[in-house]
């Protein structure tokens, strides 16, 4: 395992870290306004909610699954959020009814995809559309946005520059990894996205451990939505469109092969971090979007790449089979 | 445990106390020299706010300052929240805005004008509190019933129509359709009927597909009226097209050049829209005389904005840039924007 | 023979990281001639195949054919130098039909694009060469593995190469199938092509060759003509030293039922299946390939679901379609396809023999490396597994080592009762001898082991008795003392019935 | 064996392969009775959704998400995916509608051809990223979706080209008819069929099947996959360039942002067509017929007064209704034919073997 994960650090890991390293050096020293506590602690708490949801994306996506309705389910969440604070009850009541939608969301997502044995990707590109409908249902075209400041600033402090969101995600990320890593349920998890047939065989409850890392990533996903809900003190139902790719890239820019069975925890936070601060030290340098974009395509195209590079030269000397892609 | 009756009443209390604590405007003090201004639009790349944003960055050089425009390339508001706590990073001396949602933005507003940056919002308000000036391009309410006013000319104040708007939560759309709403309440428009609001989510696809849903649905339609450029563009295309054009009659707020063939080929008679030049350049002036002090965002204030001449601050902070351009065959040619 | 050889190796050598899989091993083969190559686990046989047929390129020495020197960059090369192979392992295209697998990159073109039905014809006679009935237009997936080997065949058969390269083509195959196998293989030499045959059934090698070159550790050992030598030569040219009793069943008291399977039934695949297993006895499940042995084993471990009957393990009655239920009874399954079912090919050896058994190497709510290392150790040790490091991926290792690595992987777990399908599939004569030993001392131990396979000898000399499937039925039970080669295959081909 | 096993034995598999090659057609079977039930239901309600006029539209709305979805399956089957092709889409939109507000003496067969070249170029980035670097398709598209968007972005500037600045005989393309059929429609129906006779005929065809149901065995069995794998991107880029011209003449007003998003409709229609999103299997008239229905719903749902704020989630339910029934009738066969004692091992109620599983 230690040579394993020498390994891995070799390859992926190692690369990212030496990247998101090598970023940071280079904003503190040619950015204006990027090392200091206050634009730390604001790129910290702006990767949150990918952060949050990148952890049990990692893990679906390691046993080979897909969820892309995460950020739907989020915007449902906040819907709930909103309309039963409308309604009337008290946060600390609805805080944990918006976890159980989530969950809800997760199962039905989980149930299609066990039960009935269709594709991941097929399902959540359904429950995309229908939880994001949902939430349009529920809270239409209201902003709801009188939500109590003891919470809405509780979700943008921060102690020194490290804001309570981040040792939120801090503690979450140390319980996904050591599951991931170190428990016997991380082992099924790996081997069955590895090959599911075998997992099976080897009695590890392949329906099981599906279906509820669909239910994780759902509540994870409502977590994030009542982070995103406090930070900005807005409940919408369009509260996070488009954030499943931004996740779902940086999940793979960490070095998880979307084929599954492949994939450590510290490298996509890593990534999470790298893309933060490449963003920020971007829009500081007053970098366009358009660049920024750009860069953001060749980041992830080149970590990949890179490795890769190394392999292909090799191939070029040695003709050899390979079997699935390299990731 | 904390509900939201709770937090109304808490901010009704604290609302009372915190009122009259700005300091005094100098009306005469000069504008400053070498004032850093910020556009974040809604979304950059959008001819829109590239128009509005040129506009007031020029305003920025004639009186002696710096403007540039930034911003997210996905109409969110979450990534416009990213640029506002950046540009307070870079010490800009004013943030000029147009909000994605209205509330999202408002923490990180408060935050930069507690670190002296001044803000201005444009084209999409922020709640009061997230802003010092609101620029309004035109009276939602008088947008709104001029539309509804436009097109009964058009239809003889008799029929069917619907409206295509932007997605069903874009918050200027909604404000202008309820007026519309309350417009058509008016005894000279009781033989037209609102029969439908459509949303084409300011997507070609969606809209397109909506126009012919509403022409399908209501074969009998007079007219339709989509307050959003995406929008007017995809039904004027699908109308210039069908055995309709001409027939259903089709208005709504839209840029000259988006739509002159449209005009001229009979598929549009008339529509409206501000210059979105003016109000960047508007906007522009308006930071800079909070930024050098002139005004504070009172209502009452007075400042001048170069070739606009003098603007008056009006209730809850708005500045009005004046009543919508309305474009038909016969002027349409003079524009180009 | 002073002909050239079509295809030879010359001195070549090739390793894999630190490990040296083939050095310095010369090759000729001869039109006309079927040579074997014979070697333990590991020994190279497989890399050279991948040599000869362009998938490795050598570190140095070189490929003659026809006498001179070739480079082949990929198989698509040597594919156009004649050599067609049969891979030790399938490599079919699971969506596609049988007859687009045998003829993918050269189906037959008619006016309008591929012409399907000279492809059926084609695949059809090619079955009928091999007397295999199989409907070209099935789709692959779902074929047995020995059904898949056929397809192979029929596939090298069909590009007609002057070199056909065998790697364990009947490993997978039983008897009938073998025999109609080296009728065309005996067929094509006399057409004068070139055979490379590799096989650890000892018996086949001197049934069919004329030749064979024996690996050691990657190393060439010696090159006889098989009139010369003797099974017992060949053995200690392959392992180096002398080898014990290749059977040593020990006879054993059958304790009391372990396993009880009442009318199993799961419809379309086998009926009406009830039989016993007891502690201490060594049951063979024996049968025509596709007779439904594995679909029972597959049923019993709750892999498949069963739709009449039971099954009870120590008097408790199994959960259908659980594995996990079954395990907890204390039942195992060494799977007949070791890379699907067996093996995840991309963890580490230690990691896959810990893998059924996670329960066992827990501290608290986390696995103790340590202790899963201990364990994998242990038993790569029992097995004697050849492998550089335990946390190298199980896909690097040779077949017959990963055969062990699943065996590993569920005597670890000390069950009582033990399911093995085909265990010495791919598996040297050696190392069968010890996985032999192995289950004879499980046995004694008194653990109820029920051993499928599609071997005569090893069933005739391991099994206390024998249950014959038929067609999805079991057609008899016949007792150590009767199990003769000719009354299993009597109830094998439902010729009788007990 | 004796003779009498052999007959029987030979009967059974007859019997099995009629079954197989209807559970082939089911395949698309299960999408076309949705289609129906589609169609069925909402002309019953509004007979105007059945009009000529409206199938017409449909046929128009469904005809560039059909040609994109296409192309998709070409590289869907090599068990890749590209999530780029939106943003290929903007990019050749824009570039088309720029030279012809520009430079007004190009010809518009040569503009159309250039976006088809610059769609293939971008699929070519792809094609080696994937098929020579080894990058895992869904990596580099999602890159690529960024980075062509970025360039389609810096190209742009903001700037706006309208319809009013291309010329008439362009935009007509996207709105004439021939024989009642709307252009753009027949365009896609010829690449539909095209590449689905070029899928099921040529032998490059067969072998991207093959390469995406067992990559290594492709390998082995002599298929150059890289080569082929590069074609497939690239064919889906030139598709993907061909739609962008197609966008720009329908819709006639194009900026940089044109078709963002649309990848996800597009991977959505390959996937309820019963395209395995993991490569081996499926068709592009499968792909085709889910562009449909997807197109289907949308415009249904707007003839059928339904609430604007419910519509994004019937869309949903919608969907998944229809990916549900598909599978629904695959198992219903599936246990139709183990029961008919045919050799089955993909029990359905358990975990497809391997990961080369067609879940659909
Ligand atoms: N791709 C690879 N990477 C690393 N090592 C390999 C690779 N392929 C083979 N080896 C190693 O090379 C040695 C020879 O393997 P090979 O497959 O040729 O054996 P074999 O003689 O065919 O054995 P078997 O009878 O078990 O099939 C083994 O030690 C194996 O672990
Ligand atoms: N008489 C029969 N009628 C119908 N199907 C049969 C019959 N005999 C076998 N089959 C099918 O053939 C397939 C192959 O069976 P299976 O793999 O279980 O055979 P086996 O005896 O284990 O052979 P091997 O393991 O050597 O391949 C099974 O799926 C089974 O359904
Ligand atoms: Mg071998
Ligand atoms: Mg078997």
């Amino acid at each position: 395992m230690a040579a394993d994960l020498a390994r891995m650090a070799r390859r992926w890991e190692g690369l990212i870290l030496v990247l998101l390293v090598g970023v940071s050096v280079w904003a503190s020293l040619g950015v204006d306004g990027f090392a200091n506590g206050s634009n730390v602690s604001f790129l910290l708490l702006d990767t949150t909610e990918i952060a949050l949801m990148a952890l049990t994306m990692t893990l679906v996506i390691v046993a080979a699954e897909i969820d892309l309705s995460v950020a739907s389910t989020l915007g449902l969440s906040c819907a709930v959020l909103g309309w039963l604070w409308n309604a009337g009850l008290p946060i600390e009541a609805i805080m944990p009814i918006c976890l159980l939608v989530g969950a809800a969301c997760g199962a039905f997502n989980g149930l299609l995809v066990t039960r009935l044995g269709l594709p991941s990707l097929a399902v959540t590109i359904g429950t995309f559309a229908l939880f994001r409908g949902l939430a349009y249902v529920m809270l239409g075209d209201q902003a709801v946005a009188d939500l109590p400041p003891a919470y809405t600033s509780l979700a943008t402090a921060s102690i020194g520059p490290i804001p309570l969101a981040s040792v939120l995600v801090a503690v979450l990320a140390v319980v996904a990894a050591t599951l991931l890593h170190a428990t016997g349920l991380g082992r099924s998890i790996v081997a069955l996205g590895s090959n599911v047939e075998a997992a099976w065989f080897a009695g590890v409850r392949v329906k099981r451990i599906k279906f509820w890392l669909f239910v994780a990533s759902g509540v994870m996903a409502s977590l994030a939505s009542l982070v995103y809900t406090f930070r900005y003190a807005s409940a919408r139902a369009d509260n996070g469109v488009g954030l499943e790719l931004a996740v779902v890239a940086a999940v793979l820019l960490g070095g998880v092969s979307i084929f599954g069975g492949r994939g450590t925890l510290p490298g996509v936070l890593m990534a999470v971090l790298l893309l933060g601060v490449v963003r920020n030290a971007l829009i500081l340098a007053d970098v366009a979007n358009e660049v920024l974009n750009f860069v953001t395509g060749l980041l992830l195209v080149a970590s990949v790449l890179a490795p890769n590079l190394g392999a292909v030269w090799r191939r070029r000397t040695s003709p050899q089979v390979e079997g699935k892609p390299a990731s | 445990g904390t509900t939201k009756s709770d937090v109304a009443q808490q901010s009704s209390a604290s609302a009372t106390a915190a009122a009259s604590s700005a300091p005094a405007a100098d009306p005469n003090a000069p504008l400053k020299q070498g004032l850093k201004i910020a556009f974040l639009p809604k979304q950059v790349n959008n001819p829109y706010f590239t128009i509005a944003d040129k506009g007031g960055i020029e305003a920025a050089k004639e009186f002696g300052g710096e403007g540039k425009e930034v911003g997210p390339s996905d109409a969110s508001a979450s990534s416009q929240v990213s640029y506002i706590n950046t540009l307070m990073q870079q010490k800009q001396d004013a943030i000029v805005i147009s909000a994605n949602d209205p509330n999202a933005v408002v923490p990180a507003l408060k935050q930069a004008m507690a670190a002296g940056v001044k803000v201005v919002s444009y084209d999409s308000d922020t709640a009061p509190e997230g802003r010092h000036v609101f620029v309004n391009q035109a009276g939602a309410e008088d947008l709104g019933r001029t539309e509804v006013q436009l097109l009964a000319e058009q239809i003889g104040h008799k029929g069917k129509i619907a409206v295509l708007s932007a997605t069903p939560n874009a918050t200027n759309q909604n404000t202008w359709i309820d007026f519309m709403k309350d417009e058509l309440k008016k005894p000279e428009y009781k033989d037209m009927e609102l029969v439908k609001v459509a949303y084409g989510n300011d997507d070609d696809d969606k809209s397109f597909a909506e126009t012919q849903g509403l022409l399908r649905s209501y074969p009998d339609l007079a007219g339709i009226i989509s307050p959003t450029t995406v929008g007017i563009a995809a039904a004027a295309r699908y109308l210039s097209d069908s055995p309709s054009k001409g027939k259903v009659k089709l208005t709504g707020l839209g840029t000259p050049n988006q739509l002159r063939k449209f005009v001229k080929d009979g598929t549009i008679e008339a529509f409206e829209l501000w210059n979105p030049a003016d109000l960047g350049y508007l906007a522009s002036y308006a930071a800079a005389a909070l930024a050098s002090g002139q005004v504070t965002g009172a209502e009452g204030e007075k400042f001048k904005a170069g070739k606009l001449g003098e603007y008056t601050i009006g209730a809850k902070g708005e500045v009005l840039l004046g009543k919508p351009t309305v474009f038909n065959k016969d002027n349409i040619d003079k524009f180009n924007f | 023979m002073n002909e050239t050889p079509v295809l030879s190796l010359s001195q070549v050598s090739k390793a894999f990281g630190a490990v040296r899989a083939v050095r310095e091993v010369s090759l000729a083969l001869f039109p006309g001639e079927v040579h074997a190559l014979a070697g333990e686990n590991g020994a190279g046989k497989s890399t050279i195949v991948k040599i000869l047929s362009g998938v490795h390129r050598p570190d140095s020495g070189r490929i003659l054919l026809d006498g001179e020197p070739v480079e082949f960059g990929g198989p698509a090369d040597a594919q156009r130098a004649g050599v067609a192979v049969i891979y030790q392992e399938p490599t079919l295209f699971p969506d596609l039909s049988v007859m687009e697998n045998i003829f993918m990159g050269r189906q037959p073109r008619g006016r309008l694009g591929i012409d399907r039905r000279a492809m059926r014809a084609g695949a059809a006679e090619l079955f009928g060469r091999l007397g295999v009935h199989l409907d070209p237009d099935q789709p692959a997936r779902g074929l047995s593995i020995a059904d898949q080997q056929l397809v192979e065949i029929a596939k090298a058969l069909s590009r007609q190469a002057r070199v056909l390269v065998m790697d364990e083509p009947t490993a997978a195959l039983s008897g009938t199938e073998v025999a109609r196998l080296f009728g065309v293989a005996r067929t094509l030499r006399s057409q004068g092509c070139a055979l490379l045959f590799i096989s650890h059934r000892l018996e086949e090698i001197f049934e069919l060759c004329r030749r064979v070159t024996t690996l050691r550790d990657g190393a060439y050992v010696a090159e006889d003509l098989i009139a010369d030598i003797t099974p017992d030569d060949l053995v200690r040219r392959m392992v180096g030293r002398e080898l014990e009793a290749l059977f040593p069943k020990q006879e054993t008291e059958a304790g009391e039922v372990a396993l009880k399977v009442r009318r199993l039934t799961r419809e379309g695949v086998f009926t009406d299946v009830s039989f016993d297993v007891r502690r201490g006895e060594i049951v063979a499940l024996a049968g025509l390939v596709g007779a439904g042995r594995s679909e029972v084993a597959r049923a019993v471990f709750g892999i498949d679901r069963w739709d009449a009957g039971s099954v009870e393990v120590d008097g408790r009655r199994l959960r259908p379609a659980s594995p996990t239920a079954a395990m907890a009874a204390g039942l195992a399954l060494v799977p007949e396809d070791r890379r699907q079912q067996g093996l995840v090919m991309d963890l580490s050896i230690e990691r896959n023999i810990g893998l059924a058994g996670l329960a066992d190497v827990r501290r608290g709510p986390l696995v103790s490396r340590a202790a899963e290392r201990e364990r994998a150790r242990d038993w790569a040790v029992r097995l004697r597994l050849k492998f550089a490091r335990l946390t190298d991926a199980v896909s690097v290792l040779s077949g017959g080592n990963q055969q062990k690595v699943v065996l590993a992987k569920w005597l670890a777990r000390r069950p009582s009762v033990l399911i093995v399908d085909e265990p010495t599939r791919g598996i040297d004569v050696g190392t069968k001898a010890e996985v032999h030993r192995l289950l004879s001392e499980l046995a004694a131990s008194g653990v109820a082991v029920l051993m499928i396979s599609s071997e005569l000898p090893e069933v005739l000399g391991m099994a206390d008795r024998v249950l014959v499937m038929h067609e999805g039925r079991l057609a008899a039970e016949i007792p150590r003392a009767d199990a003769t080669e000719e009354s299993v295959m009597a109830a094998a081909t439902g010729r009788s019935r007990a | 064996m004796t003779a009498t096993a052999t007959r029987t034995e030979a009967v059974r598999r007859n019997g099995g392969r009629r079954l197989v090659d209807r559970v082939a057609r089911v395949r698309e079977l299960g999408i076309v009775v949705a289609l129906g039930l589609l169609f069925g239901v909402t002309g019953a309600v509004n007979p105007s959704f059945l009009t000529t006029a409206s199938l017409r539209d449909i046929l128009l709305n469904s005809a560039i998400v059909a040609m994109l979805a296409v192309g998709q399956t070409l590289v869907v089957v090599t068990r890749n995916v590209d999530l780029s092709v939106s943003s290929v889409v903007g990019l050749s939109a824009f570039g088309g509608a720029l030279v012809l507000a520009d430079h007004p003496g190009v010809p518009i067969p040569a503009v159309i051809a250039g976006c088809v070249v610059l769609g293939a170029l971008c699929g070519a980035v792809n094609g080696l990223l994937v098929g020579a670097a080894k990058v895992p398709a869904l990596v580099a598209t999602l890159g690529t979706l960024y980075a062509f968007r970025g360039i389609d972005f810096a190209w742009a500037g903001g700037r706006q080209v309208n319809a009013a600045d291309m010329p008439e005989g362009f935009l007509s393309l996207g709105t004439r008819s021939v024989l009642g059929v709307p252009l753009l429609a027949l365009v896609a129906l010829v690449v539909l069929l095209v590449v689905g006779w070029m899928l099921g005929n040529l032998r490059a065809g067969r072998e991207l099947y093959a390469i995406g149901s067992n990559p290594e065995a492709a390998v082995l069995a002599g298929i150059r996959v890289r080569r082929r794998i590069v074609a497939a991107f690239v064919a889906n880029g030139a598709l993907a360039g061909l739609a962008g011209v197609m966008w720009a003449a329908r819709f006639g007003t194009v900026d940089a942002t044109v078709a963002t998003g649309k990848e996800l409709d597009v991977i959505a229609a390959v996937v309820v067509g019963g395209v395995a999103i993991f490569g081996g299997s499926g068709t592009v008239y499968g792909a085709a017929l889910g562009a449909l229905l997807l197109t289907g719903i949308t415009s249904a749902l707007a003839v059928l007064r339904v609430d604007a704020l419910a519509q994004t989630a019937i869309n949903g339910a919608l969907l998944l209704a229809a990916i549900v029934l598909d599978r629904v009738l695959a198992l219903r066969v599936a246990a139709a034919l183990r029961r008919r004692r045919f050799h089955e091992t993909t029990d359905p109620v358990e975990p497809a073997p391997g990961r080369t599983a067609d879940g659909s």
